[in-house]
């Protein structure tokens, strides 16, 4: 079923004009699925998005040590003394510990596939293949203590991961009204 | 009446006795410069932004009224602002349709336009911690435009959605490729891609060609450089919604906080301005992003009594709404401060309430308290850093 | 779902079959420019205000929504823009009053502020003749600024007024030293003192550091660089209350119109642009100095027919309001027109019945015919010359 | 009797506000008498602003040779050929008589005075003496045919000058609604 519900428009249009749009204005033009693909670079928690390949810790802290611990700090820690531009990675898994790391604070391990995917290395993004990403997601699940030294990572394996953070992420349901929450 | 003269250079001083009051570089006395094809600023105003190396702050104590200068309105980015050719840009929605469809930006342009004031505010707008901050310091990461563009739903009637829709991503097209998941009702209530602002495109800090635009939504969510949508039945709980934009309440992390909670800040008089005993103009900015400004308290005795502001109309939804309050100031030392509510009834909190609400280390996202200026009885204007337990 | 791959540059490519769309000068690839204290346009944007001898036009064709860029907004000067010290400069109060007064600019900014949204129009604010004129040129001598600034009224309590008082005289710091002839009751109604124009200081051409605003009425009266108000029993029929500003009614002069009448434009689509056929929004700006817009309606048959037009919220008294109406063209060679109605029941005339009312001799001054534009059968639109005669 | 008169403001003040509007800011401050003489240089129909002095139009003639006619042309008037930055400021004395000038389009004769001596010369304004002024209206008003050669020109004599096209000049009375006029 389609939905076409233009009357739920919070910015009423006037019923003059909504009453004479057409079914469609054509404007635009259908996207080809090579279009699509080439920017569906997204990854849903339930794994929808991954691509195929995979990856592990150990060849993930290979790339690491070559291309993100210049800004991430050795092994995804910072030294007490260091400022660097990337924050830290890997720390505590316990939700209290500080600072917020992937290992007490990410509720999702997809997403760490696809920010890296997307998004890193900073000064070069894009420029990962997925089997570099897949063992650096690897690389640091495990340096945060999330996943085993040897686990493989892949389409399948990693929406399966479950997050120490996770049970503690709420649906904000606030709605307005007096009560400050 | 005696010789009424003409206000005189010294050099072409022809009548007697008005030397006296000659006028040194007198604009009257010889032609200024002709029109021309753009505009400059006065060389006496200077207002900034301020920038750190990931955002700069509208400088709201220089700013009057409720239109931001498209060249100061604040910024937030996670991996700098791109260079987009608009002839090259393409807008994508695809997922959950019935036709997927791309639109370059004169597509967009075509359709039924909408225009808009309303604010755009970082979720994590609040800096306190010590007594010279300007309003720039404390809040600056909020500004406010005309914008105009399509309504996303009309782009929806042309690629159909499917009844399971519940969600939608929005990409960006910077470096960052920035994301964030939003619920799908807000395309059926008033999200927007706009391609102008005050009048002119889009500046290149917010988004040129095209950015989302969700009225009182958190800032990184009316996502910039917009280059696709994907309808989807599921969060895609992207880095920006989860390990960001995400702030410990009690013993939970609470997640998809959309709406900015409604606040107001005092931008006259502030830090580093120094005020005079007698009547006072107290000035600020209200708003919520959960639509319009019911009403505004300013309290000029550190809390104790709070009278009603003017506000300036017309108080629009989900727009930085003028207030001002008369103030004859006694030349003692004291305390202003300004609350809101909004039409919903909520009332900006306290620090202290929001603190018992959602425990100590309740983080720096969606943080809307009263805050106040001291008032010294030199006429000097403090920030009044708050601390927490 | 087969490979789902980066987009990628050339130089990167690593997944194979995807270079086939990979895209030049990807934004994505590459981290883009830090924060900045003032933004700029982007390159790809020069919108250009087209200047003259004594005036610059606001591109209509090119602006959107209703607020005008300041640097955009029309300037009309009679001997230049002149550079003011806003520390030095003072504006003075006399005449008709219980005390004369001075004002510094940082005096007047102390005083109870209002804020308001409202159009600037030249008196002499149309052109026509040939067929290749933009709205900009047809036009281009009215824009729209939010205004922040002091109620004249507000200044005249403090000065008090005596009741003989019927006019006032407002006085530049131009080299013109431009002076015009205002009734007093617009210092009761909605005069005010303006210091800030969307959200910063005025600019100088548009009148730095103070201007008189006075909404609705004719552009010149509104008086820039603004240094002194007298007020009088008399008027003083200045030059510019008399021998400019002045227009020929059937046998005599007409002087002191003041409101500037209601008018529209049609801004999308216009020359230079090319339409194609099926689906336009046609889009334009509409308004009257006599308070709000009440309707616009619209003509696609060369005035034939005409149909309502839906107007952008909030509407605002005199004010530009936007308008917008879709037509589905067929690709016959048409004209289309717009007609405003304002709150008094004024309806916009034509030329024919403005020649009629007036005489063929009625002048540049005041004039607001309805107009034309012609679409050709290729989707040229051309401006419509009327003549009379 | 002093006028208050706050309540007629079209921008409404809320009550909540006005009432509480002390009788005075106590913001700006007395002008002096000096300082309103350096400034006020308005003359009214009724002669109300001119100054001592006085002037006739021989000696305006040999001030506008120097001073205007490379502007507004010899006599005031614009040969054929002629481009210049002013305006004609001579012509016909009849209504209906193009270019528009003083002689055939302006009503009062103190706005001259008040013109000239605020804006004129372009170049240099301000920089005419009270007695110049005088004289450069008179020899404008005699050019135009409004008066003698060898009228005096002051402030008793000036406000006396009656214009041709005086009795052309009526006030708007539109107010709005449907008419057009
Ligand atoms: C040139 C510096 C630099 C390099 C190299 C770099 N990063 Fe980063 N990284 C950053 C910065 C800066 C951020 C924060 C980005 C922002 O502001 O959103 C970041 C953020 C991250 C985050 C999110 C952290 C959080 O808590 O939200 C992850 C994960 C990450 N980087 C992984 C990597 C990996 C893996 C690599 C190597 C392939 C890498 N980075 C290389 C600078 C860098
Ligand atoms: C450098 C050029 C220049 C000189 C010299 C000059 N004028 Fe002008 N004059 C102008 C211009 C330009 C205007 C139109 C000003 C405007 O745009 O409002 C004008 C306007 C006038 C007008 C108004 C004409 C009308 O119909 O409204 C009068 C009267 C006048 N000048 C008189 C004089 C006199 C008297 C002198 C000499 C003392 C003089 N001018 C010298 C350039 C000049
Ligand atoms: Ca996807
Ligand atoms: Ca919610
Ligand atoms: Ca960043
Ligand atoms: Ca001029
Ligand atoms: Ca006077
Ligand atoms: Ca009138
Ligand atoms: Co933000
Ligand atoms: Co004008």
């Amino acid at each position: 079923a389609l939905i076409v519900d233009n009357n739920r428009s919070a910015i009423q249009l006037p019923q003059a004009d909504t009453t004479k749009w057409p079914a469609s204005f054509e404007f635009g033009r259908q996207a080809t699925p090579a279009e699509i693909a080439a920017w569906d670079i997204d990854v849903r928690p339930d794994g929808k998005g991954l691509p195929p390949g995979k990856g592990d810790a150990k060849t993930g802290s290979t790339i690491y040590t070559l291309k993100c611990a210049v800004c991430h700090g050795a092994g995804g820690r910072q030294a007490p003394d260091e400022k660097l531009l990337g924050a830290a990675l890997v720390g505590d898994t316990l939700a209290t510990s500080r600072p917020k790391t992937i290992g007490n604070y990410w509720p999702y391990a997809t997403t760490l596939f696809d920010y890296i995917r997307r998004a890193m290395p900073y000064n070069q993004p894009g420029s990962l293949t997925d089997n570099e990403v897949y063992s650096l997601t690897a690389y640091l699940l495990n340096a945060n203590k999330i996943i085993k030294n040897n686990t493989v990572i892949n389409a399948q394996t990693l929406p399966k991961v479950v997050m120490p953070a996770k049970k503690l992420f709420i649906m904000d349901n606030r709605e307005g009204g007096p009560e400050v929450k | 009446a005696g010789a009424v003269a003409l206000p005189i250079n010294k050099a072409v001083a022809h009548n007697a006795g008005t030397e006296s009051v000659g006028i040194t570089d007198d604009p009257t006395k010889s032609p200024g410069a002709g029109p021309s094809a753009v505009g400059k600023r006065s060389a006496f105003e200077q207002p900034v932004r301020k920038p750190s190396d990931i955002s700069s702050r509208t400088p709201l104590q220089d700013t009057y009224g409720t239109i931001t200068p498209s060249d100061l309105h604040y910024e937030r980015h996670h991996a700098g602002v791109p260079v987009i050719d608009p002839a090259k840009h393409q807008m994508l929605i695809h997922g959950l349709v019935n036709k997927p469809m791309k639109f370059t930006v004169s597509d967009l342009k075509k359709f039924p336009a909408v225009s808009r004031i309303c604010f755009i505010e970082c979720a994590g707008n609040f800096r306190g911690g010590k007594e010279d901050l300007t309003p720039q310091d404390v809040l600056g990461l909020t500004s406010q435009s005309e914008w105009t563009g399509v309504l996303l739903s009309t782009l929806l009637r042309e690629t159909g959605v499917d009844a399971k829709a519940k969600w939608f991503l929005a990409e960006g097209s910077d470096a960052a490729v920035m994301t964030r998941t939003i619920p799908i009702a807000k395309a059926w209530d008033d999200a927007m891609i706009v391609y102008a602002q005050n009048g002119e495109a889009i500046r290149p800090e917010q988004g040129y060609p095209i950015r989302l635009l969700l009225p009182g939504f958190e800032g990184n969510m009316n996502i910039k450089w917009l280059r696709r949508i994907e309808i989807s039945d599921e969060p895609y709980m992207t880095r920006e919604d989860t390990s960001k934009y995400t702030y410990p309440v009690k013993d939970k992390i609470r997640m998809f906080s959309f709406e900015m909670d409604a606040r107001s800040i005092i931008t006259y008089p502030s830090y580093p301005q120094q005020v005079n005993s007698g009547w006072i103009e107290i000035r600020g900015i209200a708003w919520s992003g959960r639509g319009k400004v019911d009403k505004v308290e300013v309290s000029t005795d550190g809390g104790k009594t709070w009278e009603l502001a003017n506000l300036q109309e017309p108080v629009l939804s989900k727009a930085h709404t003028y207030f001002r309050y008369l103030w004859n100031w006694n030349g003692a030392a004291t305390e202003i401060l300004s609350r809101v509510t909004d039409e919903t009834g909520y009332i900006q909190p306290t620090l202290k309430q929001l603190a018992e609400a959602r425990g100590p280390d309740m983080g720096g996202y969606h943080m809307n308290p009263i805050t106040a200026w001291q008032i010294k009885p030199d006429g000097k204007v403090l920030f009044k850093p708050e601390i927490i337990k």
